[in-house]
């Protein structure tokens, strides 16, 4: 179906009129904003009402409470770890829904990757080799990441992604029917299954032990080692897990629509 | 500790649970799933309902082993109990009796996930209804707008993916608003929980700090959630989404989805900024003024659509509307009217939908009206059903829809400057309610044409979808005669929203 | 410093810009990405390396990836038709 | 009640960077460019969060050697929130190009007003 001229005209014409609307909708949206942001507390200033007796707490007591070196992750998988669990299920629904909206059906896919696959740069030795030399490094990298989310930068999200894209890397280099080996449509399920249900029996156990006022009888470990920071080591693996999973999951079916 | 303040937080977690163990299973177990799982929590919210009933108390439940400030938490009162009560039974009943519909709409491989994304729905929704946490709240709603796109994305047609992708614009904008809103608010009180920011927020508005942060902070966050329960003249997006989805989706979006983030409006007014403040920043004029648009326009809207299901989405923001004025009355028998109407649209719009889907089913699935001369006669249930519905939502006595116009009527006595207009647009509406819906109830008793292709057909409709629309007339039924005890429910309720224990 | 951090938020503003005017969806993504990662870069001025690093993965990698691969089959798609066509 | 009218200079570059954003999502017809609005409206508002945790010459909350005193480290909530909601905004990215995606394998077209156009029909 084509747009007749009469209609391409008035389409014209009302984004130019859209154009004037847009400008002057963000003026007004950036004049009212920068109005409040005048009243708010200075920038960068001790003293701000967002520096309170929880940020406090957090600082002050966090390492002997979670066992945490590194503060943001003890605020986002154990003091606010409700939100976080928020967050996965966003990631989850995320991927349920890009399955539901992108997955072909099985004889589809298998046409439909035959066609492609010859543009795939499976042939090519300097990349494969780039490849095999790049793969061990990210890999390690990203465990590291993941590993270390309680002690340093990073966490499960930072390392979850490299991991996602390590496996990306893996798939173009050597073509899918070798990343098919160890991921496939039926593990990858079963793995961000897993991971998930791991994910939220370990938050459900604090969250009703916390509820209840029982102790948790997980030990935090000594501070600053690998492991320590009760359930956050784990609670980082897991999200990492889930997060390598739905990058990956979501390459392949934009990339081909199946896994 | 009571073993009943557990329930919030089990309610939750089984919805979550249920989610994420259907992405193994197949379509006919991830159905049962999901509903099993919803009966749990529908069965558990009847027993905290009936416990918070006894004890006249509301509780709060710490997510973890970290107290008030420092961790997340739940809060659960009457309000909270009734409205997860009512949501997660709608729910049951609309996935009950849209099964057939979805089993034809929607491709095999996709029906698991459809049931899957319900259960995050379901989860998203109670969590909104529970959350004492702002930003706990931002990140439900994001994931309540990726479960209703979802199920409304899960019928792949045309019209649907784009229905879809305006929702999501939409919704998107509203989270963009509600986002930098709780910043804001964080930047000025450095809280997000609720009972935190009611206390910052009553200082604040004792010494008159940070005016002008507050007022744009509450109508980015009133604009935000506006947008996402289509109040008037954001509403462009709902009659696609909700009049083209499958009829269990259409039931859900238009009963439950909708009233989540008015809820959690609500739960803004009362808890965050505390509803003195709230009313002293004008915002609730501003609802008030587009909630009485809404109940016209989207009425008027109505009447020019011939299209039964799009003529019922059209009604729904005409209903939204009522409930934002009620709101915006700013009165205390007007607040309770708007949440008495969130119960009323709950159980009536659903019902409505899937009696709709009942009719054209035996008219040979044409949405027009013209099509569907004597379908009441040829589905005798659903076409009962449907009258039951639109006299109720055009405000006969007996039905629940009257109900809730006669306390907005009342709520308005109290607050005279408002008190002219509102009579005047109930009345409108009213009329113009049933300029629509009269029509189409003509329509469907009309004798059976001659020539209509449709005349032998039967209605063949399950079991399932039956015994549903007889529990929704008698809900319907039972909300209109003996509302007296929900009322007095939402309203001691909401004293405890209020924070009175 | 204060000089090179405005700089940098400049450099947003004008990024944001130009994605909005930008006529092929090739340069805009292709700024989007640049726009990402100099937000990274702000966020270690801000002392929030956490963010830093997740932004870096997730905000620069990962949603560039997707817009890539989206580009990337509509364009196919695109020569799909096209070739159709001719023939 | 004092003004920081240049004090506040990230902020005011993250409200630009929001309203931009926010114009490209509401008005922009080009479905890939209404995400990329999206992405750059949610960036801003993070990048407004992380400018409200930072207190001038403090360190990252990552604990040295222990040293737990709170008048060291700047505000590490928003650093959690923001963490939070850049997952948020890749997720619902991912799925609004899957969507755009089928749109365009049906319509073959990335404009919000032809797609509105040429579905006018199929109503009813």
């Amino acid at each position: 179906m084509q747009l007749s001229s009469v209609e391409l005209k008035l389409l014209r014409r009302f984004r130019k009129i859209y154009t004037i609307i847009a400008f002057l909708v963000s003026l007004a949206m950036a004049a009212v904003l920068l109005l409040t942001v005048f009243n708010l507390p200075a920038f960068g200033k001790a003293g701000n009402p967002a520096e309170n007796e929880v940020i406090g707490r957090y600082i002050g007591k966090g390492l002997e409470e979670t066992g945490a070196v590194n503060i943001v992750a003890a605020v986002i998988l154990d003091y606010r770890a409700f939100d976080t669990l928020g967050e996965t299920l966003v990631l989850f629904s995320a991927l349920v829904a890009v399955i539901m909206l992108l997955k072909d059906e099985p004889g589809v896919f298998t046409r439909r990757y035959r066609e492609r696959s010859q543009f795939e740069p499976e042939k090519d030795q300097i990349f494969r080799s780039v490849a095999a030399l790049l793969i061990p490094c990210l890999l390690v990298f990203s465990i590291y990441i993941i590993v270390n989310g309680h002690l340093s930068a990073g966490g499960g999200f930072a390392g979850g992604a490299i991991l996602g894209a390590t496996f990306i890397l893996y798939n173009i280099a050597y073509g899918i029917e070798k990343a098919r080996r160890f991921l496939n449509e039926k593990s990858f399920l079963r793995f961000i299954t897993a991971a998930l249900l791991f994910y939220c029996i370990a938050k459900g156990y604090s969250f009703f032990t916390g509820g209840n006022h029982l102790p948790s009888v997980i030990p935090l470990g000594l501070p600053g080692s690998i492991f320590s920071g009760g359930l956050i080591l784990p609670l980082n693996i897991t999200v990492g897990i889930v997060v390598a999973c739905v990058v990956y999951g979501a390459f392949c079916l934009f990339n081909r629509g199946g896994l | 500790m009571a073993l009943a303040h557990n329930i919030p937080f089990i309610s939750i977690m089984i919805t979550i649970l249920a989610a994420v163990t259907s992405l193994l299973a197949d379509k006919n177990r991830a159905a049962r799933l999901c509903i099993g799982a919803l009966t749990v929590v529908a069965f558990l919210s009847a027993i905290l309902f009936a416990y918070l009933w006894q004890t006249g108390t509301s509780f709060t439940f710490s997510m973890g082993h970290f107290p008030a400030p420092w961790g997340n938490e739940l809060q659960a009162g009457l309000f909270e109990a009734l409205m997860a009560l009512t949501f997660t039974v709608v729910m049951i009943l609309s996935l009950v009796a849209g099964r057939e519909r979805v089993v034809a709409d929607i491709a095999p491989s996709r029906q698991g996930m459809y049931y899957l994304l319900c259960s995050l729905l379901t989860c998203s929704l109670l969590a909104l209804i529970y959350t004492n946490d702002i930003f706990t709240a931002y990140v439900f709603v994001e994931i309540n707008t990726l479960a209703a796109c979802g199920i409304v994305a899960a019928k792949d047609t045309g019209e649907t993916i784009t229905a879809t992708i305006r929702y999501l614009v939409m919704s998107l904008l509203g989270s963009g608003l509600i986002l930098i809103a709780v910043s804001l608010l964080y930047a000025i009180t450095g809280h997000l929980l609720m009972n935190d920011l009611l206390s910052s927020m009553t200082e604040l508005a004792a010494s008159g700090d940070y005016a002008m942060p507050c007022m744009v902070i509450m109508l980015f966050l009133a604009i935000g959630l506006a947008i996402k329960s289509a109040l008037f003249p954001f509403h462009t997006w709902l009659p696609s989404a909700h009049g083209s989805a499958t009829a269990a989706s259409s039931a859900i979006l238009s009963g439950i989805v909708l009233k989540g983030y008015i809820i959690l409006l609500l739960k803004i007014f009362y808890r965050v900024f505390g509803l003195s403040f709230a009313r002293d920043l004008r915002v609730a004029d501003l609802l008030f003024v587009f909630g009485l648009l809404g109940m016209i326009m989207g009425s008027v809207f109505a009447v020019r659509e011939k299209n039964l299901k799009h003529m019922l989405a059209y009604s729904s923001v005409a209903q939204v509307g009522y409930i934002f004025m009620g709101i915006g009355l700013s009165t205390d028998i007007g607040m309770v009217a708007a949440c008495f109407h969130i119960l009323a649209h709950a159980i009536t719009k659903p019902l409505l939908f899937l009696a709709a889907d009942g009719l054209m089913d035996v008219s040979g699935h044409s949405k027009n009206i013209f099509n569907m001369q004597g379908a009441a006669r040829r589905n005798i249930l659903a076409g009962i059903a449907f009258t039951i519905g639109a006299l109720s939502m055009i405000g006969i006595p007996m039905f629940s829809g009257f109900v809730s116009k006669f306390y907005f009527v009342q709520g308005s006595f109290q607050n005279p400057d408002k008190m002219l207009v509102t009579l005047i647009v109930l009345a409108l509406s009213t009329v113009l309610n049933a300029m629509y819906y009269l029509p189409v109830l003509v329509t469907l008793y009309l004798s059976n044409d001659e020539q209509s292709p449709h005349r032998h057909r039967q209605s063949a409709n399950s079991r399932n979808y039956q015994s549903v629309m007889i529990i929704f007339i008698l809900l319907n039924f039972i909300l209109g005669m003996f509302y007296e005890p929900v009322i007095k429910a939402l309203e001691q309720g909401l004293l405890m929203l209020g924070g009175a224990h | 410093m204060i000089f090179f951090e405005i700089l940098l938020l400049v450099f947003l503003i004008v990024c944001a810009v130009a994605v909005a005017l930008t006529r092929q969806l090739w340069q805009a993504i292709i700024i989007f990405m640049s726009y990402s990662l100099v937000m990274s870069v702000v966020w270690v001025f801000l002392q929030a390396p956490d963010l830093a690093v997740t932004e870096a993965a997730v905000g620069a990698g990962i949603t560039s990836i997707l817009f890539y691969l989206a580009l990337k089959r509509i364009n196919a798609m695109q020569e799909g038709k096209k070739g159709g066509k001719s023939k | 009640m004092e003004f920081h009218l240049f004090t506040n200079y990230v902020e005011i570059a993250a409200v630009i960077l929001f309203s931009v954003g926010f114009t490209t999502l509401l008005f922009h017809q080009n479905l890939m460019k209404k995400i990329i609005g999206f992405n750059i409206m949610d960036t801003a508002i993070f990048l407004f969060l992380a400018a409200k945790g930072y207190i001038a010459g403090r360190m990252a909350p990552i604990l040295v050697e222990g040293a737990n005193d709170p008048a060291l480290y700047i505000n590490p909530v928003p650093s959690a929130l923001v963490l939070t909601g850049i997952v948020v905004s890749v997720s619902v990215t991912a799925f609004a190009l899957a969507l755009v995606l089928r749109l365009y394998e049906r319509y073959g077209t990335l404009h919000l007003d032809e797609i509105l156009y040429l579905t006018r029909g199929e109503h009813d």
